[in-house]
């Protein structure tokens, strides 16, 4: 019943996608890469307060989704949110500095790595609590459909969120009042510790319940790129024309622990081997190659954004801590956060 | 002025939003063509349509979120939980989304939204569905508090809760919803944070709230009339914020206080109440502050065993008289 | 996909079912009608106090799976619980004078209408906030599956139960689990005033679900109770083999409003008349009567089940209200409120 | 004597009553293999197996359901929270089914069950995984409280928690999971509603919690060495039941109370503490109660600003000697 949506055949002449396209994905995909690690170094060198949750291994998912937005369009995602919110386009210092509890975080060091948000590039906010913003995404969508602007909701979600009432909720309110949002499972095969099939009455945590809801199964393999951007742009103008929500499973896996207090411990011998051999970046690379894109482009790019993210950790590094009297501010509109007179 | 009951002062007072501004939208569990379980939202259906006023699947937690969603994208909607109880089930969405997203996101995301919800006893429906869980939603930051105790309040209290830009939480009273009172005519527009003294007197201040108003008035009718005591009672109405101003400008005055409280005892709001008037008028007291509660017990269903357990007018009377005697 | 459990060609060979079982069913229908009627005709006295929500029509639904269960299996049910808790055995009196605030009542007026309970019938509660019952039944199970008994967990509930976050998160605990739990939806078209079908994104709201849970959808005639009775039967035998839980919907309808305070004028014009038609108290007399069952043996069956009905009446009607120091016991295993030393 | 941290306590305390009590079992998510994310049940699944020990899916609603379906029908169910802010997505199971089942049943319901999670700030977690909501839970009738500061009390009052007819929300600290402390050999347990002196002083009272206990009891030692004042300071450990005998015996010699809380301002445990001793020790007092709490804001993120919000040593002890100074 599920489809899955193949990686078609390499040739230069598969220009459904476009040469503008491809190396702005490309580009993206290194951004979400590179700024990870560099994110895991912060850590390593104890630079990082709190967790984190990485991407690493994901980024097509964000990145080919992002890169079928609309600037207007909204995401939400979760905890696990530095890639999206990057790909929407917040500034690396912003994602670095928050992570490190820095002024110049997209916060100022408030919300912290779990609630990245940038409201002026459509990043709606990260959710920490499970499910949570199923539904805030369903309210995003109704706004867009009572005023009359074509945007997209797009709200992530891991494999392991399927298995909360929201998500049950939010998805039959979503078809009920024909929302225009698309809802997308990462499909990492863990939540946390746990493998999902140990906790999971089917075999796709999403497209197997897709049908719950009177809607197509989707799978895609969320570790190609140009697959996961050619499923959403079919999402997106589906929802744009009115013809209500989606569910998309992608299948991906995340390359390193849960969150940084996690080793892995828990997967099986080679499984890790096995992904890597898929890596979303180095596959996307390979296909440009083979599509004949010039070695020199490419590594044009790869330097520029190894150098941009160097730069950003830079200034994030030289971030002060935030003012402590943000600690009474924006608690209400006013700025304040008085309860008494 | 025109006498309405507080349903229909509930409903006009959503219609005036919902004329005056078109992206005030309500959403809920029967809200629409039937107008809501407790009659309290009759006539915006027919009046603003079914694009304005929005019937739910029972979803609470979707529609707390769709209306979060809503108000941070432009909207300002009014949100219904039929009964306050079922606050259990969007606990999440009220108390960990909603409140703290503004601050979470440093002043980016702005959640001018209305939650609106049937609170309190007197109906025999038993210990899930005539609880006063006002209490819970002070003691969250991030919310806005108020229940009022009458029509022309309720209009003016919703009518300033939508208009505010933070998220309000409006504890309507099902035991009130069949009252009457005059409610000014033209626009209703009252202030959040602003307690009301309803009755003034010099031997002690009672403060209350919702349902317990009248029945404080009632006491002081008659603490006045058998007892000779003059009581100055205030109707709180607002928790978040909360007008200590006045509370404490009448302890002041009084020098004694009592809170008469429907939520159980532990942490209820006249805790805090009594926590900030016993540490600021201190040197102004003449006597212990009493509140008067629910037991810490479960609402019982049966008439008879409701009617005593929430405080009634006979327990306020006794409990100021044996304390002023 | 759905399997439309069909009565059987009726002839008195039609003995998969037996006499004293056929007896034992219509006897048990009578009463819930009787008892019900009874409740409404004392709300009309004024003596029914809070609120009450009636099964009048579906009574074949708790009949035929009351039938089925042992002595020590476990019901869960919703505020429109009284027919449930009668079917177990609770006594009518006891029902009724909890309906009245008597301390005859099944919990002395504590619970009031939509809490029922009667432990050691195995009616382990009537449960009034949407949904929560459903993981409180799985709990049940999962005791019975640990101390290796094997009984059966019953968890009713309604079409409009189907679209909130607890439903969801139980049904896939219990296959997860492989609990010995039958879910039982009692569609009857309406959730409240709302018709089902407007908040609902499938045409069955259960059914249309099982598979998002790895189940079979399997629907039945929720007025015929020998179809409920067979149905049943054979989630029971699942259930007790350890082959884990069932979702079973069953279309019904409720003759009357959904709770005292409601006309019920929502309602499309002859849908009543239609539904009342397939009243399942009288289809199963009538087919009593077509398998050659003595009208004198039902006749005596209908007065002594009135009978029952006036005195049970009575009996609660001479209860007193209850002690008022009820008021402060048992809210813990001590029998007292305590909260401080 | 053994020397243990606070979650190898957690996990001590639990070990003891499964090898007691067959009907112990426990759930939540990741506590089987993966021993917990904070590490609190490491080694029960490999002691205890998959059959007592169960990993769930990310259900709260059905952990918490469980766990009570369990407890009316013969087991002794301890279930996982894994943070005490997820309260919120079960808020309904907790508040509205575990609370009040006994009592709408007459009694015919018993729920022996215990309720574990992780509550309070120090990690850098942010909002929605940093809260101390004993207070949510405190204001629920039916529901028994403890929040334990040591490796010693935690394993004594899981103990008695387990062994509890009732239901028993065991707040752990995040924060103390590390702390190492002596931890009595052979079984352990503790008493349900008894407050702790843990140190003896004559000019005032200080009544903490949790986390806050190990501050209140540094805080003590300065206040001592550099101001001279001898603070007596009581670890409440349980909110409900409430030890206020103890609170009350300490306020009365002392005649004055401070409260440090970690929960937001509004409607805190120390509220109605402050409430009750204010009523209750009104004559005893010789100045006001002062609460020491976390602002009523929602929790910032960053570790600077983290730490500048919830009550430190130096707020105590600036507190503390301003008003006693
Ligand atoms: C309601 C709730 N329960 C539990 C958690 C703790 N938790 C955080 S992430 C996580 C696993 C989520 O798994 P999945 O949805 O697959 O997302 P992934 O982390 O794999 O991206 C859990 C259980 C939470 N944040 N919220
Ligand atoms: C969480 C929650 N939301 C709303 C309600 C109010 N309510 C009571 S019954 C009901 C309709 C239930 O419909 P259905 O599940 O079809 O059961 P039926 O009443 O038809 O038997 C609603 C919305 C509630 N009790 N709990
Ligand atoms: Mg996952
Ligand atoms: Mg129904």
């Amino acid at each position: 019943m599920t489809t899955l949506e193949q990686a078609r055949p390499l040739s230069a002449a598969d220009d459904d996608i476009g040469r503008e396209k491809r190396l702005r994905m490309y580009r993206m995909l290194l951004e979400l890469r590179l700024c990870e690690k560099r994110a895991y170094d912060l850590f390593l060198q104890n630079l990082v307060k709190g967790t984190s949750h990485l991407s690493l291994g994901q980024e097509a998912v964000a990145a080919g989704f992002a890169l079928g937005m609309r600037r207007d369009d909204y995401t939400f995602c979760t905890y696990r949110g530095h890639a999206h919110t990057l790909a929407r386009g917040a500034a690396m210092a912003g994602v670095l500095g928050e992570l490190m509890g820095r002024a110049c975080g997209v916060t100022a060091g408030k919300g912290g790595s779990m609630h990245l948000t940038s409201v002026e590039h459509g990043a709606m906010g990260s959710y920490a609590i499970i499910g949570a913003h199923l539904p805030v995404a369903c309210g995003a969508a109704w706004s867009a459909q009572y005023r009359g602007t074509d945007q997209v909701t797009v709200c992530f979600f891991g494999d392991g969120t399927t298995n909360i009432g929201a998500f049950h909720e939010a998805l039959n309110f979503a078809v009920v009042w024909k929302l225009p949002v698309v809802f997308v499972c990462e499909n990492n095969l863990y939540m946390e510790y746990t493998p999902i099939g140990t906790v999971t009455a089917v075999a796709h945590p999403a497209a197997d319940r897709a049908s719950a809801y009177g809607l197509d199964p989707v799978i895609v393999d969320g570790n190609d790129a140009d697959a996961v951007f050619r499923v959403a742009a079919k999402a997106f103008e589906r929802a744009r024309a009115g013809e209500g929500p989606a569910l998309i499973e992608a299948k991906t896996y995340r390359h390193s622990g849960h969150s940084r207090a996690d080793p892995a411990k828990y997967r099986p011998q080679g499984e890790l081997e096995q992904w890597l051999q898929r890596d979303p970046v180095n596959l996307y690379r390979e296909r440009l190659v083979t599509l004949g894109y010039p070695e020199l482009d490419l590594r044009s790019i790869e330097q520029d954004t190894a150098r941009r993210v160097d730069e950003a950790t830079q200034s994030a590094k030289a971030s002060p801590t935030p003012a402590l009297d943000l600690i009474h501010k924006d608690v209400w509109a006013n700025g304040g956060s008085a309860w008494r007179n | 002025m025109a006498e309405l009951t507080y349903r229909d002062a509930v409903a006009a007072g959503i219609a005036q939003e919902m004329e005056r501004d078109e992206r005030v939208v309500l959403l809920g569990e029967d809200i629409g063509a039937a107008g809501g379980v407790f009659k309290a939202t009759v006539g915006l259906f027919e009046r603003f349509g079914p694009r304005r006023v929005r019937d739910t699947p029972i979803s609470e937690q979707a529609i707390i979120g769709a209306a979060m969603g809503a108000a941070m994208t432009g909207l300002r909607p009014i949100a219904e939980i039929m009964f306050s109880d079922f606050f259990g089930v969007c606990w999440d969405m009220i108390a960990n989304e909603i409140a703290k997203t503004r601050y979470m996101t440093n002043g980016q995301v702005a959640l001018p939204l209305v939650i609106r919800t049937a609170n309190g006893a007197g109906s025999r429906f038993g210990a899930q569905h005539s609880q006063s869980v006002e209490n819970w939603a002070m003691a969250v930051p991030g919310l806005k508090v108020v229940a009022p105790s009458s029509p022309a309040d309720v209009k003016g209290l919703i009518a300033a809760a939508v208009r505010d830009p933070d998220p309000v939480i409006v504890f309507e009273h099902k035991s009130l919803y069949s009252v009457k009172g005059e409610v000014p005519d033209g626009e209703a527009l009252d202030a959040l944070g602003a307690a009301k003294v309803l009755r003034t007197g010099k031997d002690c201040t009672i403060a209350a709230l919702a349902l317990m108003v009248p029945r404080a008035m009632e006491a002081a009718e008659r603490l006045q009339a058998e007892h000779g005591i003059e009581c100055e009672v205030i109707d709180v109405r607002s928790l978040v914020p909360l007008d200590t101003r006045t509370i404490m400008g009448s302890v002041v005055k009084t020098a004694r206080l009592f809170t008469v409280e429907e939520n159980p005892r532990l942490c209820g709001w006249g805790a805090e109440v009594a926590s900030l008037v016993a540490e600021e008028c201190f040197w102004d007291l003449d006597a212990p502050i009493v509140r008067i509660t629910t037991p810490h017990v479960p609402l019982p269903a049966a008439d008879s065993l409701e009617d005593a357990t929430i405080p009634s007018v006979e327990r306020i009377v006794d409990t100021v008289q044996r304390a002023m005697g």
